[in-house]
């Protein structure tokens, strides 16, 4: 089984206190529904899902919903932008 | 002409004059540079603040910015260093130079990176009594 | 807020590290600089210039400007140092740096300074083959 | 008899071949009248007299035939800046 690491950033990262994350998933599932399990397990991450998402490192510009799992690894929860 | 573009990530304390023989350049009349320091807010004590990015993807995006100026700017020589991890008071979290022809597009192509940096690239800071190992 | 400015006219290399401890402030996040070089004009050699100035009118003229930067711009930090004599290619002709609370005061300042210099402050250039002893 | 100098800067200097003159002057005469007569030994600087003055270190406001001299010690022939 193929397993999505979560990678969390400020905000995100403070609100479950770990930087990253991993999660088993189903080739066939959707990013949304595996992000739905990882929120199960850790409902303070709930208010992050709406931040923008990066997939395999480019920013995913679908809905979460529209992505299709096959072999990604990496998904990574941005919250609003705040360096310089 | 392709521009001569330094990009780095570093967590390391950044010191300008390190970058200066990158944006020499003979054809360069105007070199426009910025420094975003870490400030005490006022009314709060000495201001700690951590700072994070994606970094992959943050590198990339600076490289899009980068080519950005080149083509809208006419930027000859790009440097952009952001700082990563635990910075105080007075420490640079960001540096930025731009050498180009003449001096108002090395100002607009200064502006243009440190204003699109913060808008597009994934790095965040975050106070440091907050912080979480990563 | 009397701002700390740092005014100089110079014969000898402007090295702009020499002025980083001037421009330190912890209550500045940001800091625009500005370096104006001699280039190579295209189609020509190496470029020779001399600079020159009225130099008692001209600090009192950069004076004023820094006051103006200081009221209109909020600048807490100023430093403009102007080189004079036999310049080369590639050498620094004028160096601005402003410390200001944001950035977008601290570019709008490093502007103003470097426009207002060159509407107001007695220095001209010359290429150096018409060149008179002084 | 006091003595004015003639400070020259960039093409001003250039067009003489000096930086600096020197010419004395009569109390009560105007500072226009002074530089008439630097332009009469030097008539290369004739082009130069439409540029800014400088007096005794401040720039000058009003027409040279306006300024009546009696102490002052210095005008500078001040050419369109190029600083920077």
């Amino acid at each position: 089984m193929p397993r999505l690491r979560v990678l969390l950033f400020a905000t995100a990262r403070e609100a479950v206190g770990q930087s990253e994350l991993e999660v088993p998933y189903r080739r066939g599932q959707t990013l949304a529904e595996v992000l739905a399990e990882v929120v199960a397990a850790h409902p303070r991450l709930r208010p992050h899902l709406r931040h923008r998402l990066a997939l395999d490192g480019e920013f995913l510009e679908q809905p979460a919903s529209a992505v299709i799992l096959s072999s990604q690894k990496e998904v990574a929860i941005l919250p609003p932008f705040s360096g310089g | 002409m392709i521009p001569s573009a330094l990009i780095r990530l570093t967590k390391s304390p950044i010191r300008p004059e390190t970058y200066r023989k990158t944006l020499e350049d003979p054809g360069s009349g105007g070199v426009a540079l910025f420094e975003g320091r870490v400030r005490d807010d006022p009314g709060h004590h000495a201001t700690r603040l951590y700072y994070e990015a994606y970094s992959p993807l943050a590198l990339r995006e600076l490289e899009r910015l980068s080519r950005q100026a080149a083509t809208r700017f006419g930027a000859r020589r790009i440097v952009i260093v952001h700082r990563l991890g635990h910075l105080r008071t007075g420490e640079i979290a960001v540096f930025i130079g731009v050498a180009t022809a003449h001096r108002t597009k090395a100002f607009a192509a200064c502006r243009f990176l440190i204003d699109e940096l913060k808008r597009r690239v994934p790095i965040w800071k975050t106070r440091e009594e907050s912080r979480t190992k990563r």
